[in-house]
């Protein structure tokens, strides 16, 4: 860890507080009836978007799904954009029209939530296609969970890749469960890395989805192969939803002692104690960074908040070009 | 005796009942029987897992994989009800639905059978595009395939049981807004369906609408939700003298014209309420039947009440806009009173 | 100067010089590009690879993901062409193109563009139940979608055109038995639907219906194969002395309802004929919509002729059965005519 | 091989013989214009349909495709109705309805063929879940071929057999292409039975799918731990296809040498070769054999063209139950 700067390493960290100060907020204002829909967050995940995105270009593109607020965090959509689409707002990252589960905007590099379980797959794969057409070095990284894997659109996205050596980064952030259904039940052989490897033939690679140093360099590592024509490459990053998987879900289906252990690997807290450790922050510089990711979010709430609703006319744009 | 139930409980009960009389029925689905799970997406299934642990089979998120299991276990001797948690992600089963489901028996040449229930919740609910559509369109004209719309929990029992005991594919739609689920997955914009259910084992046919209130000036045609907002409009209506019957058109796929053809004898104007994009709508088919078979009765042309030509808008204010309400179907039925 | 195409070789040559003049268009499916191969399963791309060796990818079998592929190229500036050797397969591909396609303009408030071109195959031709259907009605209805129908070889190549260079997701259907592929994939049963080809570079609208053959008492709608037979109709009707006007509704999503308009207010009689099953179809949608438009032009109720509502039998003596023909579009007309 | 009995070795060789039998005259007949519609022959692949069904019993299921002809015979359906079905007659096994891409008969243990590829999989899987839950000792067995292996419906319904242990046999019938594509194309890693191992985490076995002895003893063995309750067992059967793949294909696609090099294992002259080495049978038995064959197969030819077809009422019937 030597390598990196200190400005980097506490940019790592204020991007996972951002996530999670986002998440927690938003949890908040959802139970308190402020927001419509439902809503599917990250708590415990931010060290997978952050290490990813942390390598990616903004001209690199992502597909996330239904649980996407901290991939866009990450992949640079302000939280003011994305408050406001939560709100249904026009000025939201997609006008309103498309909510929680399909956050995205073109111009950063995050094609809309795709919150069919898999559907991002293969649209991964046909933009490293472009890419690779293009004979440009941008990269494509799909985000989904170990749920996925199950999806006919995994198995047939991640072998498209495959055979043509597309410039894809396969990201399953496997936090033990499909909804409330444990991945033991679902495949014979839960190391996903070796069961990827072995079924497709592509380099994969299984890591502490929690330490957001691992992560930033699994992925560069990755990137960097795709980029120089060695793609795809498959990451499984081991972690765990510190929430419930949507709305009011008690997740009475993880057993008391398993979120016990992983809220002592909560990748926050853990990456703050490395900083401390290190000498790179004490608990006065986390604090203010806190207190700044705060009163942006505060900022960002106001202005949410009071953001216009699309107007009536405003439902027959944009179906067509 | 009777109980007051919603769709929710009236489904639960129902099926295990059906398991218990009959053990060759099960159920397939995601989530459906997790101890401490929801049991599926809308509570249906909730410890179901508890009584028959068996006979719940969890499936991975794989639902061309899940229907087409379905279809298999079907056709050698069981009888399964299989649940997609979204009606959207029928599209991922359309391939085994259509292709297999659907043309087992036609193309065996009448050997196969394929005594299957498929349970999809559908409509629009604040969830954004890929959690809203209304299924009904892309199944009520596929050959081999019954389809029917529960709107309360009479229904529901009495439909669900039909299906479970019918020896063909039925596939059932239910609505998001109807369940009546509590909890943590209760819906917000929810709208009563409870009904008082009757202890004995009744049933409720496939291919039968149901007059749901009686009148002489105009036919609303509805299911599912807008069945629930059309007896609404007709309440209004009727306070300004116009006298609609509302028709439940609940089988979409055989169409009882027997019972619509009959209103529409009555009263020679129809309004078809539908939840999904009128382009392509289960009313146009509708529409164009009552034409062929009662034209001569119609005494205006027939109007149709659906929701606009677009995905389903997330933000609550479009999506109302987008969506049929009382009011636009009030406005329809007095522009077919005054033509 | 023309040329007499059929419509295989139309596409063919279109599809060349489309990815001749913008290097962002590019082909995608099975089956395309194989050296000794067929081009495809009827011949369309036969011989591209040799020209456009990058520029043809040939995918595995794999519709769900090859459809995904094209939309994410053609959303960061490629502008695909899939293919799906039958229409059948979109069932398999039908969550890419209804749950993404359709709507990544919209759910991204009109960020994303996705110009995707869909080619697909329908048409009952002897090849059983999973090789035959017509698919129009599972996409004519589905916002975000341009869905166009090509009866000739003249309208393929500017109907193509049109779709590769639209910044919107475009669905074309083609006719097994229009092709007029040869050698070996040539069809029995094939009808000519070759055309002169002028050589400058002119386009179809993909909104506008066509008049085929102009009449006064009796408007026939038709699209692919079934235009053919409505054509061939006409002329038997003209010998009767009924005058039928025929229109190629091409476009079956936006339909054109300005020239439909302008015959049913001339003809006021309308009889639309359809390969697909009756119930559902998209007949059905256009009836209830000619209703709407031009209700108190009709002189007698619109009258629909479609195929049975069965799965598509093998056997030609039931497949003949099932799909309508002449004589019945004849019938049609002339119990329309007498009403 | 010392443990089989003259006659059922014998007997696999008639089997054999008389699927190709079947398909050759079939050709003939279709290309005579006899025929309608367009058929899938499988000569060349007779091993692998015989193999496996001769350790099924009648209430054991198959699954086949477009390519169903074998399997049919192989699973007890007859040359006459099948050769009915194939004129549209309504005395074939599906009554004319099904044709060529989906014969099969119910109360033979073939549903009728699904001309999906890939379609079948997730069906047999059902039906070994129904064989499971209604604690019977009956398998179900897919045939598919190499093309189907990238499908979602291939990665769907083995997964479900996997973490099920159901009793399924699936049989991948690799005869190097799918339509004109070759394997390598499609697949990073063209041995199937090794990428399903990794990815599935079920028993698989690759083999000569030209020796109907060796298929039969591999067809054996998972079978009966199907049977046992452990299953699924996965076999990747290499064989070739000595016909176009549809119609009047002519397989340019295939280089020449591979084909010539394919004659040379054609399975039938090559257990014939066997029979006489072990001195099971001489010519004149074989000759005999073909004889048989050859006038049973007139025969139904005969009734087959003189079978009534369907008349128009029937259009209508066998939709519903
Ligand atoms: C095709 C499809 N099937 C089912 C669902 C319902 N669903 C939403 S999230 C989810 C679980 C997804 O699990 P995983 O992929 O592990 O992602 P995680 O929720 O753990 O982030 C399910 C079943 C869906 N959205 N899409
Ligand atoms: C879902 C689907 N996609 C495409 C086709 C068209 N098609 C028919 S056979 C075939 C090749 C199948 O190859 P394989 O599975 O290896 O079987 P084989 O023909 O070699 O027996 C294709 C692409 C189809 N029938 N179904
Ligand atoms: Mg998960
Ligand atoms: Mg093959």
């Amino acid at each position: 860890m030597l390598q990196y700067s200190p400005d980097f390493l506490l940019d790592l960290y204020a991007r996972m507080v951002r996530i999670r100060h986002f998440e927690e907020s938003v949890k908040f204002m959802f139970l308190e009836g402020a927001l419509p829909g439902t809503i599917h967050q990250c708590q415990g995940q931010e060290a997978t978007a952050v290490g990813v995105c942390s390598v990616l270009r903004n001209d690199d593109f992502i597909t996330s799904t239904f649980r996407g607020h901290g991939h866009a965090l990450a992949k640079g959509l302000t939280v003011e954009e994305l408050l406001c689409e939560l709100f249904g707002a026009s000025t939201g990252c997609c006008k309103g029209k498309g909510g929680s589960m399909h956050v995205g905007n073109m111009a950063k590099g995050m094609v809309p939530g795709i919150a069919i379980v898999g559907g991002g797959i293969p649209v991964a794969a046909g933009m490293a296609l472009a890419f690779k057409m293009q004979k440009t070095d941008r990269v494509a990284v799909s985000f989904f969970g170990d749920g996925a894997v199950a999806e006919g659109a995994f198995h047939e996205g991640v072998n498209m890749a495959a055979i043509w050596n597309l410039p894809a980064v396969f990201v399953c952030e496997n936090n033990l469960y499909g909804a409330s259904t444990h991945i033991s039940q679902v495949m014979r052989d839960t190391n996903i890395a070796r069961r990827v490897a072995g079924g497709y033939g592509i380099r994969t690679e299984q890591l502490d989805g929690n330490d957001v140093v691992a992560v930033h360099e699994a992925a560069r590592a990755a990137v960097e192969e795709c980029r120089a024509g060695s793609g795809p490459v498959f990451l499984e990053l081991l972690t765990y939803r510190l929430t419930g998987h949507s709305r009011r879900d008690p997740g009475h289906y993880q057993p008391k002692e398993e979120r016990a252990a992983w809220s002592e690997k909560d990748p926050i807290p853990r990456f703050a104690q490395v900083l401390r450790d290190r000498g790179i922050a004490d608990d006065s510089v986390l604090e203010a960074i806190a207190q700044r990711i705060a009163s942006e979010f505060d900022e960002a709430v106001e202005v949410a908040r009071n953001a216009p609703q699309p107007t009536v006319e405003d439902l027959l744009t944009d179906v067509f070009v | 005796m009777t109980r007051r139930l919603g769709i929710a409980e009236a489904l639960r009960e129902t099926i295990a009942e059906e398991m218990e009389r009959d053990p060759r029925v099960f159920c397939i689905g995601e989530d459906i029987g997790i101890s401490g799970g929801w049991g599926g997406a809308f509570t249906v299934t909730l410890g179901l897992e508890e009584k028959f642990p068996d006979r719940m089979i969890n499936t991975p998120i794989a639902e061309l994989g899940l229907f087409g299991v379905a279809c298999g276990a079907a056709m050698v001797g069981m009888r399964p009800i299989a649940d997609v948690q979204y009606g959207d992600f029928l599209f991922l089963a359309a391939d085994q639905v259509i292709n297999n489901i659907a043309k087992m028996r036609y193309m065996s040449g009448g050997t196969a059978t394929v005594p299957l229930v498929m349970r999809a919740p559908i409509g629009a609910t604040g969830r954004g595009s890929q959690h809203a559509q209304s299924l009904e369109r892309y199944f009520a004209g596929v050959p081999g395939i019954k389809v029917v719309a529960v709107s309360n929990a009479y229904d529901a029992k009495g439909i669900l049981r039909s299906a479970v005991r019918d020896d063909n594919p039925v596939m059932i739609f239910e609505h998001k807004l109807l369940y009546g689920s509590k909890g943590a997955r209760a819906e917000s914009g929810a709208v009563d369906a409870t009904s008082d259910i009757p202890d004995e084992d009744y049933t409720v046919p496939l291919d039968k609408a149901a007059v749901r209130r009686e009148g002489t000036d105009v036919t609303i045609l509805g299911w599912l939700l807008m069945l629930h907002r059309s007896l609404h409009a007709a309440e209004q209506l009727a306070s300004e003298g116009v006298s609609a019957e509302v028709i439940d058109v609940r089988s979409l796929a055989p169409i009882d014209y027997e019972t619509i053809g009959a209103s529409v004898r009555k009263t020679g104007r129809v309004v078809l309420v539908e939840e999904g994009p009128k382009t392509g709508s289960v009313s146009g088919e509708i529409a164009a039947g009552i034409l062929e078979r009662f034209g001569e009765y119609l005494q205006c042309p027939i109007c149709r009440v659906a929701s606009a030509d677009v995905p389903v808008p997330f933000t609550p204010v479009l999506e109302n806009a987008y969506r049929p309400d009382t009011p636009r179907i009030v406005e329809a039925v007095r522009a077919a009173m005054r033509s």
